[in-house]
Order: C-alpha cells, then structure tokens, then sequence
C-alpha cells in the first residue's frame, strides 16, 4: 500500500516538474513531450489519489508557520477528490491531446512558457480544492486565476485577446473580493482561518452571519463558475484562449467555482436542516435557471464556435445550480432523500459537463487549428475530411444536449426528477415558484439541442462556406485519442449511470438506492409507488436490438435494391454552390426573431452603388447584430459612472501649488475643527 | 504685577500680529522683505520678553540668532537671489483673492486660531495663553499667503511666515529648553531658505518668469 | 410465467403501435379528404407506400455524409423504443420500469435532432430552411411539454408511465380540474409534435408553408419509407399517450384476455375518434404564420401553468 | 561593554554613507564613485544586518547616552531603507551610465547625485534611530532638502517644477509635524518636566498623564505634517510630480523608503497617542485618511499618461493601506501594516527599476508609447508584471499577504463600512492598474526593436526584489516573523514589547 501523502505528493511533483521542463525545454523539439508527458502522468496519479480518497481514508497534512498566522493545512476529503478527480480525468485527456495540439506553438518558439502556465494551471486547481485554510485556499485560487489569465492571453498580439484577459481577471478579482469577505466573516466569528474551525464553529454563527457568508460566496464562486449576470468575462475569456486551455477552464475551472460553493454552503455557513435556509436553494435556481436560459440563448444565435460553447458553458452551470439549489431547498425542509437525489443531480451534470465540454472544445480547437478560423459562417463539410473529429464532436454534441442514452440525458433527467420532487415541499409558495422555474429549464434544454444542431451541422455538414478552406486533414492522433477518452467517458457515463451514481454517493457520504450496475434507478412517489424509473442498459439492449431487428426486417422486405449518387435536388437551376447554403445566422434567425425582446436584433447595412443612381448597386453588406443587455444596462453603467467619478478626482490634480495647499489647508482645519467640536458635544 | 506682565504679552503678540498683517497687505518683493524684517525683529522683542519672562538665558541666545538670521542674513540672501530680476517678477499683479479680503480673511483666521486653541489647558502659563494663538494666527496666515499667492517669490514669503510662526510657537511653548534642537530647526530653515534661492533662480532663468502658472505642466486633468 | 406473460403483452403493444401507426395517418387522410369533398385514397394506402418505397431504388446526394444515411435508421430506432414505455391497451407495461416519460421525450429528441442535422446534411437551402423552422419550434413545445407532464405527473403521481395510467385509469379527473388544463396543453403540443395543422402541414410541398417535409426532402427509397414509418410512430405514440391520460376508459388495468380484448377494442375506437378529430380540426383551420406559432405554444404554456398553480392549491 | 558595542553598531552603520560622500567629493572621478556608493551601500547592509540580528535577541538597543534608541519598529524601517538603498546604488551605477552616455547629465551631475544620494541615505538613516523626537523632525525635514536637491539634478523644466512644488508642500507639512511634536513635548513637560522630555521613551512613559485634548490637537497637526511627507491624500499631492521626475533610483527610494520614513514619525506618535488617550481616536483619522487615499489614488490611475506617475500614484495607495492596517488596529491589523511597510519597500523599487530601465529602452515614458515588453526585453518585462501584480495584491506574491491581514483585521474590528470601501477601491485599482500594465507589457512594440536586454547591472537589482517578491509571498524567515511580531506588539500594547 502506497500512503495517500505519497499518492498525493507525486503529482504535484510530476506537475511541477512539468512545469520546469517547459522552461528548461527552451522551445527544442523535445519540449512537448518534456511539458506533456508529464502532466498526463500527473493527471493519472491524480486519478488514482482521488479514488483512493473516495474509497479510502482523508487526508490531513498541516505545515505549520510558513507565514505568520497562516498554517498551510491540506485537506482532502470526498468533496475534494470528487472535484479532483475530474481535473485529473479531463487533463489528462487535454494534456494527451495538446501534444497533437501545441506543434503550432513549438514552430513559433513560444512553447516553453505555455508549458509552464499549463502544468501551473493543473496544479494550482488541484491545489485549491485541496487547501484547508481560507488565506491559502485564496492565494491558491488567484494564482489559478493569474495562471489561466496568462494562458487566456497567450496570443497576445491580438489587442482583442488582452481585453477580454482583462476582463476576465477583473471580474474574477471581483469575485475574489467576495469569496474573501465570506471567509473573514467566519474568520471573526471563530479566530481562526482554518477551514476546521469554521467547521466547527459554523453552527454556532448568527443567522445575519450565515446569510452574509452564503450570500457573499456565492458571489465570489459564482462569478467564476460564470452565473448570470457576473457572466461576462466568460464568453470573451474562453474563445481567447488556445483551445486546450479553453477546455481546461471550461470543463474544469468554472467547476471550481461549484466546488467553492458547495463547500461554503454545506461545510463552512452553518447550514442546517431548517426553512431559514430555505431562500438560499430559491436564490440558487433562480439565478441557476437564469443562466441557463440566457446562457443558451446567446450561444444559439452565437457565430463564433468557441464563443458558443463559453456560452453553453454559463447554461450548463445554470443546470448545475438548479441542482445545488433544489437540494438546499430539500435539505432545509429535512426532505433528505430528495436533497440527495437533487445533489446527485447536480454533481452528475458537473462532471458530465466537464467531460462533453472538454470534447466539445477540444473539438473546436481541433477545426480551428486546421481552419484557422472561429467563425462557423466560413466553416463547413468538414465531416468528410475530419471524420473522426466529426464523430466525436458529434458525441459531444449529443451529449450536452441531454439526448439519450449519452451522459447528458442521466443528468438532466435527475435534475428535472429533482423539479418534479418539489411537490413535497411543504411551501405552497415554493412549490409554484420551483415548477415556474422548471419552465426556463426545459427552454433551456429545448434550445441546447437547437445550438449544438446548429454547431455540429454548420461546422461539419454539407458544403464548406468559405473558398480559403481548402486541403484540410484529419488532426494528429494525439489529439484525436485526447478526444476519444473523453468520447468514451460520455458514453459509459450515459450507459452505466452507476458507475456516476456510486461515485458520486461515496464521494459526498450519501445513500443512494442503487445497488448494481444493472440496478434500476428509481424515484419513489409519495404513496410508496415508483414515480419514476431509469435503466439506461437496458434502453441500450433494447435500442440495438430493435435497430438489428429494423434492419433484418427491412433487409428482407425490400429484397436487393441500388443505390445511386446524385447531386442535390436544385430545383433545376444549375448547380448549387456555397452561396445558396443556409448560413448559421439565418439558421437561428426564427429563433432570433421569437426572442427579439431579449436580443433586439437590428440590422447594420451598407450600400455601395454605381455612380449617383442608389439603385444601381454594386455591393450590399448587411450585418445582423444582438444587443448585449448585461453590458448595456448593468456593465456599461457601471463602468462610466466609476469612470465619471475618476474624471472628477483628476481634477484635484491641478497642476496649481495653490490648490495644493489649500487642500492642506483644509484638511487641517477640518480635522481641527473636527477635535474642537467633538470635543465640546 | 502678573496683570502688567501679561498686558505687555498681549501688546507684544498683537504687534506681531499687526505685522504680520503689514506682509499680508503689500503688494512689492521689497515691502514684503521690510515687512518682513520688521517682523522679525517684533519677534525677537518677543523672544527677549520670553526670556525675562521665563529667566531663562538661552532663550536670549535665541533671541540674538533671530535677530541676525532673520532680520539680516535671510533677506540679504534673499535680495542677493533676486537682484538680477526683472521688476515686473518682484511684483504680486493677480493673488487669487484681493488685498483687502486678504486682510479680512486673515483676521478670520486670526479668530479661528483663537477658537480652535481654547480647549486646550494652559496652567496658567501666560506666555502660552498670549503667544500660542498668536503663534497659530501666523501659521494661517503664512498658509493662505501661499494658497493664495501667485508668484513664486511670495510663496517663499508666505514660507518664512510660517517658520516665524513656527519659532514663536515653539518660544512660548517650550521656553527654549533644547538649545540644540532649536539650532537644528534653524539650520534647516536656513539650508530651506537657501535651497528655495536656488530654485527661485532656476525658474526664473528656465522659466523666464516667477508666476507658479508657469508651473503646471506635471498635473493629471 | 406471470412476468414472462406480462413481457409478451408488453411485446405486443409495441408491435400494435408499430403496425397501427400507418393506418391512423390513413385514417386521418381518408378523414380529411372526405371532409374536403374527395373521396381520398384508401385507409390502406399508407402502408402501400411503405412497401412500395421500401423496394424501390434510392438516390442519393453526393453533397451528403453518413449522417444523412444513418437517419432513418436512427429516427425509427428511437420511435420503436419510445414505444416500447408506452402503455397501449393495458395499464401498464413491463417496460415502465426501465424509462419513463422523460426517456420518450428524450427519444424523440434524439430522432428530431438527426432530422435536423439531416435537413443541413444536403446542403440546400429546402434542409436548412426545415431544420431552422423546426429548430424554432422543437425548442419551444419542449418546455410546454415538460409543464404540462409536470402537472400529469403530479397528479398521478409519477413520470413513470404503468404508475402515470394505472392511477388515471383508477380515478376520475374530477376532483383533479388541473388535468383539463394540462389536456389543452398537451393537445396543442402534439399537435406541433406531429407536424400537424396549424403548425405544419404535412401535404403541402411548398417551402413557404412547410417544416418536417424539407428535412426530409433528399430522402427517397427504403429511407423515405423509415422516416415516415417513424413519423407515425412517434404520432401514435403521442395520441397514445393522450388518449391513455386523459381518457382512459376502457384500458385493461389486468393480464385477463376479456379486459385486454376490450382495453384493445376500446384503444382501435378511441385512437381513430381521435385522429378522425383531429382531422376535422385541421381541416377547419388553416397553417397560422410561422412567427404566430409561438403565440399558439404560449397558450400551451400558460395553460399548463394554470394546471400547476392548481396542483398546488 | 554591552554599551560599547551599541555605541560602535550605531556609529558603524551611519559611518559608510558619511564616508561614501567624503570619497566622492574626493575622488570624484565617475567610474570610482558608482562602485564607492555599492561598496557603501552593501556595508551599511551588512551593518544593519547586524544590528536587526541584535535587536531580535535584545529587543532594544540604546546609544550615546540616550540619544539613539533603536527598536524592532526601528529595526523593520532600517532594514527597509538598506535594503532598497543597496539595490538602488546597484541600479544608479548602470542607469546613470546610460543617462551619461545620452548625455543627459555630465560628469558634474554625476558627482552631485552620487553626494546627494550618500547623504540622503545618511539622513534617512538617521531617522528611525534618533530617540529624540526634535531630531527624528530635523532629520525628516533634511531628507526633504536632500531629495529635492536629488529631483533637480537635471534642470529640466519639469523637474524644477516638480522639485519646488516638493519643497513648499513638504516644508509647510513638515512645519506642522514640528507644531505636534511640539505639542508634545508641551504635554510632556507640563506633566513632568525632565531631561529627556523630548525623548521618545520619555514620552512614551508619560503618556498616561497627558492632557487628551492637547494629544488629540498634536496627533491632527502630527497626521497632517507627516501625512504630507508620507504621501496621504489629500496632501499627496506633491508626490506623483516628485517621484516621476526624479531620476529612476532616487524615485525608487523615494516612494519606497521615504515615505516610510516619514510614516515612522506617525506610528511613534500614534503610539504615544494611543497610551495616553486610547487608540480610537488616532484610529479614526488614520482610517479617514487611508479611505481617503486609496480611493483617490485608484480614482488618478485610470487617466494616468506617465508610467512613473502611476506608480507614484500606487504608492499612495500603499501608504493608505498601511495606514489602514495601523488604524484598524489589532495585532493582525497592525502586523499587516509592518508588512506592508516592507512588502511595498521591495515591490516599488522593483517597478521604479523596470520602468526606469523601459523608458531608457524605449525613449520614453508615455505609456502609450510602450508596447510588447515581453517581446523587446522578456526579463525585465517579466520582473514588471511581477512587481505590478504584487502591487495590486495578487498572490502569491508578497503584498497580497499583508493586504490580506490588513483587510481581515478590518472586519475584525467592526470598521465594515471602511473596509469595504477599500476592498471595492482595491478592485478598482486592480483593474486601472493592471489595464495600463497589461497594455504595456503584452503585444507588439509599435516600431521594430531589437530584442536586448539593458546589462546585466540593471537586471541584478531588479532579480533581487523580484525574487523578494515572489519568496516573502510564499514564505517569511522565521527571524523576520520574530521582528515583526515584536514590531507589531510595540505598537499595539503601548511602545514596548
């Protein structure tokens, strides 16, 4: 038996030395795999750390007085191996893949700080959600924020790129700023920063004082799992980012962001089981079911491929939240079977999104490293050259949609059991309120399968849009077989929802019904009778034998028949081209123009005619654009009013000696008069 | 007798008030310079008062000092500094705020050095009682010649306001005890003094003018 | 033996809405066509075409990928299993514990999303066109659906569909006047579901007016006949579903071969008054404008909200 | 004996900077008097070295009779003026090369700065160890005279400007710092008229019986006069004309050790204040005037055009924060602010460095003139992200450790209105700062430039602090745990520990 310390220890060595090898590297031919090698090692060391954790014993570790006041202290429970357990899974997956991926940036010489930042990045995640200490929990969490930040702006030619880095470190500072007045609110209840004391001391905390510090986490987590409305950073974040980061960050990072919260809300706020709480679950869905909803509204009518994906990723966060939230509401009214069920839920869509979003967006990066361009209105046919990136894009793409018997549809299918569930609760007022918000809930997983229709076909069916894209090939197999683990993780997630089940029930000590893999998963209803059943192995057994059985009995009924090839039906107008195709913007318009209230489409045109007739043209261009609402009415204002208020202050800055002694002056005499007046009343 | 002696503390703080008020009211380098000088010669009488009063002896030491520093050797530097000076740069044309409410403003001040020193507990000690205010009043006072001065020559004035100021208040409160503290504050004023000078010259050879509109190049609006 | 019997009867309800499922379109057409002044074609006919397209040769676009080809398979992959959660003329079924509702919906949407890739596989401007439409539309009826099943399975208690029509079939919707609302709903739903009038019509061939049929435009021989076998699969299934929630008179809630022969009798009767109704209602409406649709799904939801507050109350 | 060796150790640490100046105005020949300044420098290091190594075993050390007192607050002040003092000489030597070469100062400049910078450090010194508090004012107010003579070294329009709004603004500040100290002493020996009355440690022992309205008019008078030195808002504002114009290293240690120096005063008669009449009210207007501070200097980033004026601009900020953790008070609060002091005292010369080192690379000190520093000179561009984002509290470096404690130290007093004032202020100058940073140090360099370094003398200095940097965010030697701790507990319980 190797001791959990020792299975913990190494990869962060292996990622360290990751990281030094991709300074060392020097950018030679060697450098990816000195830089990858190591990571996807590390990932499986964490694998396997993080599994003996769930099955195992804690771990515990305390280095005391590297700072003063602050004891480094590790903590790895359940919780904690559960989350890391997805970082290991998907970087390794991504890790595999960037040896495929990052041959560009070793042509350019810039690989070995990308190497560096990237076992960073890993490392830093692991370490946060190990971290047992509020200061270090917090240095841990800016330097993956400071770290993700670099790899954001990794091509930082592009001015573009540096503004959404900015404002992706902006926000998520913000956030910071949050999650650390949670924590010192614990901190001056208890005295302590540990993370054990708030433990222990939580429940003793006022009621004000365990409102304040769910309430200001879950600002700071939410801003970086990507919640409307502190959404904003995501979508510019994401698509700056090399792909394999954006996978990282979007499968996994955001998820820190839950992990934040779950811990705060059942470990540090006094959280017990009583309708005080209640509000906490109420605020969570519904900020959850707004993110889904707007989440999934931008990304359909979304051109940029990547963009999309960022803004699926705010909606699937929503899921998540849906579930985190009914489970709140549950555990507080003391329904504990459906707080399980609900936190089941939840944690199952987290890891599920972290596997399909990985896919997706290290299939993105896939296109766009051999395309070379985001924009889904160029792109096109690409199924015939890429088959096996199609294959498991479509994977991915299915998956996320929720659509059976794949990952996604376990998850969603438990969180809308959860919903269902919410006629227990004793609130007649909840009740309604929680089966309103199933509503954008099942708008949100309508329009998923919508975008991801959208994105599989305009980026992979039918003819290619653009003439530049041209001689396109199948990426290399590294990147490939990254993506196939992934690939293979949905499915077995999908088939055997077992195997998420059991993780998950281990990792959070809960009891969840299900024995066996074969096992029926089963909500009961209140009268004792099953409300509701799932066995997606045995869906699986019927689908592929009725499709062998359809298949026979056609085969035998049609007897022998040919097939031919022909061009498309053109209506008999000569051959069709690229232009005539349905564009991705036209795709989405019927949608557009349903939610014209949230996005106010308008159209930009511009003309160019013959001489001095404006009917004779020569050129239209016509763009169609959707207001951004969050940064028009709470972004933009926001910023110009602080922006008003620097540009009074510079006025202070006269340039005049004057006016500088005079605010000395002034000072003087306040404060004088300030003592003088205290003093007599 | 204490009446007596207190009655000639008042007379000699108000003096010195009054001309304080006389480099407030003038317009000229050269009649801020008088005023000036005569000033300090008020305020080493005062000293002296100090001294006979305390019985302490250094204190007419320090007396002395003030006498020769002040009265002579700053503004001889000072007129050394600015004689190769074009006149018009000797001459106060637009202070912020006129002569006359100049004058009201710094009896204002005068009252709110009063006001603002009250609660503070003298045992007593008539010296503190009549010079402290005094003291403070010339604080003000220099601060809102420099607030309200434009030319970088009157803001030196206004400085030398304030060390008066300065000196007196630490007279009175002090008596004069740290003999070479005192020296060390004047030294520092002296090297001040002498390092505005140098200044001085540099604007007004860089900058072909002593008008601190000159100087707002380094600002943020 | 029970449970072995009780497979069997499962078995063959899906074998029943398999082969029914031509001739409610039949039924439909024959309805709608006497309603129109033509004598129509045969009841029959739909399971003529099948044949016919079954043996006949295919053509192919060169523009496609396997995707397009794999479709049909797909789609009535997907109807048949759907239909295996569906309890026909019997109570429940053997397979309710294996799916429910939401795994039928989830079915569907799986076969809806292939079409749609389909439609854009053929790179014309008919598929993209369908895929778009139905895109708009798929995703709004999906939370109407969901809404009104809230209130069903409220009601009823379960999502899983032997308790769902076992606990309707034993009560009256009396003293549950949420269960109307929830019918108005679904009504509509299923018809937008169906491709049915005023959302869809599904005899016209003019791009104007239509949704499902561009989809499925480039399809011909043994492909075509799969996507509409399937199509009225998943028809039958949702009148099905319909008729087994809200008027479940009749069903066999035993294995008993009296009950069952009535529950099936009853089912043909009440399945073809449905479909003959729902004939007569599109041919009294006429295709509503693709933007007005919406407006017609909001009727759905805000009903099936109704029945929600109603629950609760 | 004991008094001995304290007599030698103070003699021996002021001695190095008084020689140093003696050889140059000797020697004067360019190339002797850079190394004659490091060899300065580094002894007086080691000097210092020494004495902190003492102070933590004994606490305090007292010589020449009672004329130097020197305590772990001391101790921290003077381990932070040697430290920057020696990289500072380090830098000068290749930095004015460079300006010699460009020939924007000749060799009589060169003399002349190497004697200021000498004694500037001779009077800085000075400061934190003079028992009396006449003296410690003197010494302030000759730091002023000393730098301001540094300032305009180059005779260039704005550095008279600059240099004269320095003296006027510092000398009428610094005039009421002498009312306080005044004051006092007045309170002082009205209770107990001594011989040391001046004295610090006299003060401190009668603090007990002062009349609290007179301490409460002393410590207004004492804020304001060391406030405006120290670089509070609103009387900072001499202080971005100042430390922009300077040349780079007196710009290093002007914003990184003088205003500590000047902060010094401050604390000592904070606490002084605090025995006598509690520490509320000195709190109070310490917290006043750091909300103040820090919202006016995140306010003044964004529209900054100069690169050294927005560092000068952050050192407002800084000297908020420390002001801030000293106001909040508690042992948390207050050791957060002796941090400060020194994580802010390597951090800034670090930026000054850099950006010296930039502006001479890329001609020019308008920031939107730099671009792409990673591109042009990748160590020195990674050694200012460094240093910019331990300025905006970014771990792991090291200011986020003491913002940390300062800011709890916030909640744990009850100043919540305060606090989060200045924790939104910090977001915001997080974000200006970073932004100008970002912008400067990413991209592409609008013309083409050769990719180089600017020797290895100017990255050295730079390595050191960025290396501080990044070890003192992760990690304190035990020692200077110690001295803190110690530092901290004289202020909190009353001048002793």
């Amino acid at each position: 038996m190797i001791s959990n310390l020792i299975l913990f220890q190494i990869p962060i060595l292996l990622f360290v030395i990751g990281a030094l090898s991709g300074l060392l590297s020097r950018n030679s031919r060697l450098a990816r795999p000195m830089i990858f090698v190591p990571s996807m090692i590390g990932s499986i060391f964490t694998i396997v750390f993080s599994i003996g954790i769930i099955t195992g014993t804690q771990l515990k570790l305390v280095i005391p007085h590297i700072l003063p006041l602050f004891d480094l202290e590790i903590f790895v429970d359940g919780i904690s191996a559960f989350f890391m357990l997805i970082i290991g899974l998907v970087s390794f997956a991504v890790s595999l893949y960037s040896i495929g991926y990052s041959k560009e940036y070793e042509i350019q010489k810039r690989i070995s700080a990308f190497g560096f930042l990237f076992n960073i990045f890993i490392l830093s995640m692991i370490l946060v959600v190990s971290s047992n200490n509020s200061f270090f929990f917090l240095i841990f969490w800016e330097l993956m924020s400071l770290v993700s930040f670099f790899l954001v702006i990794y091509d930082h030619d592009k001015e573009e790129n540096l503004k959404s880095g900015m404002t992706y470190l902006v926000m998520t500072h913000l956030g910071t700023a949050f999650i650390f007045t949670s924590f010192v609110l614990g901190y001056v209840q208890t005295g302590s920063f540990s993370f054990d004391s708030f433990r222990h001391g939580s429940t003793g905390f006022p009621l004000l004082v365990k409102n304040l510090v769910f309430v200001f986490a879950f600002i700071g987590f939410g801003t970086k799992a990507g919640m409307v409305p502190l959404h904003v950073w995501l979508p510019k974040a994401h698509p700056s980012a090399p792909s394999n980061v954006s996978a990282l960050m979007s499968a996994v990072m955001i998820k820190i962001g839950i992990y934040g919260m779950i811990r705060t809300i059942f470990d540090f706020s006094g959280f017990g089981a009583s309708p005080d709480f209640a509000w906490w679950g109420m605020l969570l869905v519904s900020i959850g079911s707004a993110s889904a909803i707007i989440g999934v509204l931008y990304a359909v009518v979304e051109r940029d491929i990547k963009r999309a994906l960022a803004f699926s990723s705010i909606e699937n966060i929503g899921i998540i939240l849906v579930g985190l939230g009914l489970s709140v509401v549950f555990t507080s009214f003391h329904l504990t079977a459906f707080a399980v069920l609900a936190l089941v839920a939840s944690m199952y869509h987290t890891i599920n999104h972290a596997v399909f979003k990985g896919l997706l967006f290290m299939g993105a990066g896939s296109v766009v490293s051999v395309t070379h361009t985001k924009n889904i209105e160029h792109l096109g046919g690409l199924v015939k050259q890429m088959p096996w990136t199609s294959l498991l894009f479509l994977i991915g793409a299915i998956s996320i949609s929720g659509l059976p018997p794949f990952n996604g549809f376990i998850s969603e299918w438990f969180t809308l059991q959860a919903l269902l569930s919410s006629y227990h609760i004793p609130s007649t007022i909840l009740q309604i309120s929680i089966a309103f918000a199933s509503l954008p809930f099942a708008l949100t997983i309508g329009i998923a399968a919508a975008t991801f229709v959208k994105l599989f076909g305009m980026t992979f069916l039918s003819k290619t849009r653009s003439k530049n894209i041209v001689n396109i090939k199948e990426v290399p197999r590294s990147m490939i077989l990254g993506m196939s683990i992934l690939a293979a993780v949905c499915v077995l997630f999908g088939v055997v929802p077992y195997l998420g089940t059991s993780l998950i029930s281990t990792a959070f000590h809960m009891s969840f019904q299900q024995s066996s893999p074969l096992d029926f998963i089963s909500v009961q209803n209140s009268s004792g009778k099953s409300f509701a059943n799932l066995s997606i192995p045995v869906v699986v057994i019927i689908l592929s034998s009725v499709s062998i059985a359809i298949f026979g009995f056609i085969r035998v009924l049609s007897g022998h028949t040919k097939k031919t090839t022909y061009s498309t039906w053109d209506c008999g107008f000569g051959s069709l081209n690229e232009r005539m195709e349905y564009t991705p913007t036209s795709l989405s318009q019927p949608i557009r123009a349903v939610f014209k209230v949230f996005f106010k489409p308008h159209n930009q045109t511009e003309k160019e005619s013959f001489g001095e007739n404006p009917y004779l043209l020569k050129t239209v261009k016509v763009e169609t654009m959707i207001k951004n609402i969050f940064e028009e009415m709470l972004y933009t204002p926001i910023v110009s009013s602080f922006v008003f208020f620097f540009d009074k202050v510079r006025k202070l800055q006269t340039g005049k000696i004057n006016a500088y002694l005079l605010y000395i002056m002034i000072t003087l005499v306040l404060l004088l008069l300030f003592v003088r007046l205290s003093n007599n009343g | 007798m204490d009446t007596i002696q207190f009655d000639i503390l008042t007379i000699s703080g108000a003096i010195l008030l009054i001309a304080t008020f006389g480099i407030v009211a003038t317009r000229g380098f050269m009649d801020w310079l008088n005023a000036y000088r005569y000033q300090s010669i008020v305020l080493s009488g005062v000293t002296a008062i100090i001294g006979y009063v305390t019985g302490i002896w250094e204190i007419y030491i320090a007396a002395g000092l003030t006498l020769v520093i002040k009265s002579i050797i700053i503004p001889k530097v000072l007129t050394y500094v600015t004689r190769k000076l074009e006149i018009e740069f000797k001459l106060e044309t637009n202070p912020y705020v006129s002569i006359r409410a100049s004058v009201i403003i710094s009896a204002l001040l005068v009252a709110l050095s009063y006001f603002l020193i009250q609660q503070i507990p003298f045992k007593a000690d008539q010296i503190v009682n009549a010079y402290l205010p005094v003291s403070m009043a010339q604080f003000f006072i220099g601060l809102f010649v420099l607030v309200n001065r434009r030319t970088v020559l009157s803001q030196v004035v206004g400085l030398l306001i304030i060390e008066n100021g300065l000196f007196l208040f630490a007279m009175a409160l002090t008596h004069g005890v740290s003999l070479l503290i005192e020296i060390g504050i004047f030294v520092d004023i002296l090297v001040g003094i002498l390092i505005s000078s140098i200044l001085l010259f540099r604007i007004s050879r860089t900058f072909d003018s002593l008008d601190v509109g000159k100087l707002e190049n380094l600002r943020d609006d | 033996m029970d449970s072995v019997i009780t497979v069997i009867v499962g078995l063959i309800q899906v074998l029943v809405i398999l082969a029914l499922a031509p001739l409610l379109t039949g039924i439909i057409r024959k309805t709608k066509a006497r309603t129109q002044k033509r004598i129509g074609a045969s009841i029959l006919q739909p399971y003529y075409d099948l044949l016919k397209l079954v043996r006949k040769d295919e053509v192919i676009s060169d523009q496609t990928s396997w995707i397009f080809r794999a479709c049909p398979w797909i789609n009535f992959t997907t109807m048949t299993t759907a239909a295996f959660f569906i309890p026909v003329f019997l109570a429940y079924t053997p397979f309710g514990l294996v799916g429910d509702l939401i795994l039928v919906i989830g079915l569907f949407a799986l076969g809806r999303f292939f079409t749609m890739l389909a439609g854009l596989d053929v790179a014309s401007s008919f598929g993209g066109l369908g895929s778009s439409r139905e895109m708009m539309i798929s995703s709004l009826l999906e939370p109407a659906l969901f809404l009104s099943i809230f209130v069903v399975a409220i009601t009823y208690g379960g999502t899983n569909l032997s308790t769902l029509i076992s606990a309707s079939s034993n009560s009256s919707f009396l003293p549950h006047p949420q269960i109307l609302f929830a019918a108005i709903g679904l009504f509509i739903i299923i018809l937008g579901e169906t491709g049915r009038l005023p959302f869809d019509n599904p005899a016209t061939h003019l791009e104007l007016t239509m949704v499902h049929e561009t989809m499925i435009l480039e399809y011909s021989g043994k492909s075509l006949a799969l996507m509409e076998w399937s199509q009225s699969i998943k028809q039958i299934i949702l009148f099905t579903l319909m008729i087994n929630i809200f008027v479940p008179w009749g069903i066999s809630s035993s294995i008993l071969l009296s009950t069952l022969v009535i529950g099936f009798l009853t089912f043909i009767g009440k399945i073809s008054l449905f479909g003959i109704f729902v004939a007569f209602l599109e041919s009294s409406v006429a295709k509503w404008r693709l933007f007005r649709i919406p407006d017609l799904i909001a009727i759905a939801i805000a009903t099936s909200m109704i029945g929600i507050v109603l629950c609760y109350l | 004996m004991d008094n001995l060796i304290s007599n030698l150790t103070i003699l021996f640490l002021l001695l190095p900077p008084v020689v140093g100046a003696c050889l140059i105005t000797i020697l004067k020949k360019k190339r002797v008097i850079g190394i004659i300044t490091i060899c300065a420098a580094s002894l007086m290091l080691v000097q210092v070295l020494f004495l902190v190594s003492r102070i933590i075993s004994q606490k305090t050390i007292t010589a020449f009779g009672n004329a130097f007192y020197v305590d772990s607050l001391s101790a921290v002040i003077l381990l932070s003026i040697s430290v920057v003092g020696f990289v500072a000489a380090l830098y000068s030597k290749n930095y004015m090369g460079r300006q010699y070469d460009n020939g924007t100062v000749d060799d009589k400049h060169i003399v002349r700065y190497y004697q200021g910078f000498n004694v500037f450090l001779l009077t800085m010194l000075v400061v934190p160890i003079a028992n009396n508090l006449g003296v410690m004012w003197v010494m302030v107010e000759a730091t002023t005279l000393v730098s301001v003579l540094l300032i305009m070294l180059y005779f260039k329009e704005n550095a008279i400007e600059a240099a004269w709004k320095y003296l006027i603004i510092a000398t009428v500040g610094l005039s009421f710092a002498l009312i306080g100290t005044v004051f006092f002493y007045y309170a002082n020996i009205n209770t107990s008229p001594s011989e040391d009355a001046m004295n610090w440690t006299g003060m401190v022992h009668n603090a007990k019986l002062f009349d609290p309205n007179l301490v409460k008019i002393a410590f207004v008078f004492i804020l304001v006069g060391f406030g405006t030195k120290a670089g509070l808002a609103p009387m900072h504002t001499w202080l971005p004309d100042a430390h922009s114009e300077a040349p780079t290293p007196v710009s290093a240690v002007l914003s990184g050790v003088l205003l500590n120096c000047a902060f010094y005063g401050i604390i000592r008669f904070h606490i002084i204040s605090s025995v006598s009449i509690g520490p509320g009210f000195s709190n109070q207007l310490l917290i006043i005037l750091a909300v103040v501070s820090i919202a006016i200097a995140a306010a003044s980033i964004y529209f900054q055009k100069d690169m050294k004026r927005m560092l000068a601009y952050s050192s407002v900020e800084h000297m908020g924060l420390i002001s801030l953790g000293i106001g909040f008070g508690g042992l948390l609060g207050i050791y957060g602010a002796i941090l400060q002091i020194i994580n802010h005292a390597i951090a800034k010369p670090l930026m000054f460095f850099a950006s010296g080192t930039i502006s001479q690379k890329y001609d020019a000190k308008a920031m939107s003139k730099i671009k792409g520093i990673i591109k042009v000179m990748p160590v020195t561009g990674i050694l200012f992200l460094i240093g910019g984002l331990a300025l905006v509290g970014m771990p792991p470096f090291n200011i986020f450790v003491s913002e940390f404690m300062i800011l709890s130290s916030g909640f744990k007093s009850g100043q919540f209105v305060a606090v989060s004032i200045v924790i939104l202020f910090l977001v915001v100058t997080f974000a200006v700062f970073l932004r100008h940073l970002i912008k400067m140090i990413f991209g592409s360099p609008l013309s083409e430039m050769k990719k180089s370094e600017m020797g290895k003398l100017a990255i050295l200095p730079m390595a050191i602090l960025g290396s501080l940097v990044v070890i003192l965010g992760m990690y304190i030697p035990e020692q200077l745990q110690i001295l803190i701790q110690n530092a901290s507990t004289i202020i909190n319980s009353g001048g002793f520990a």
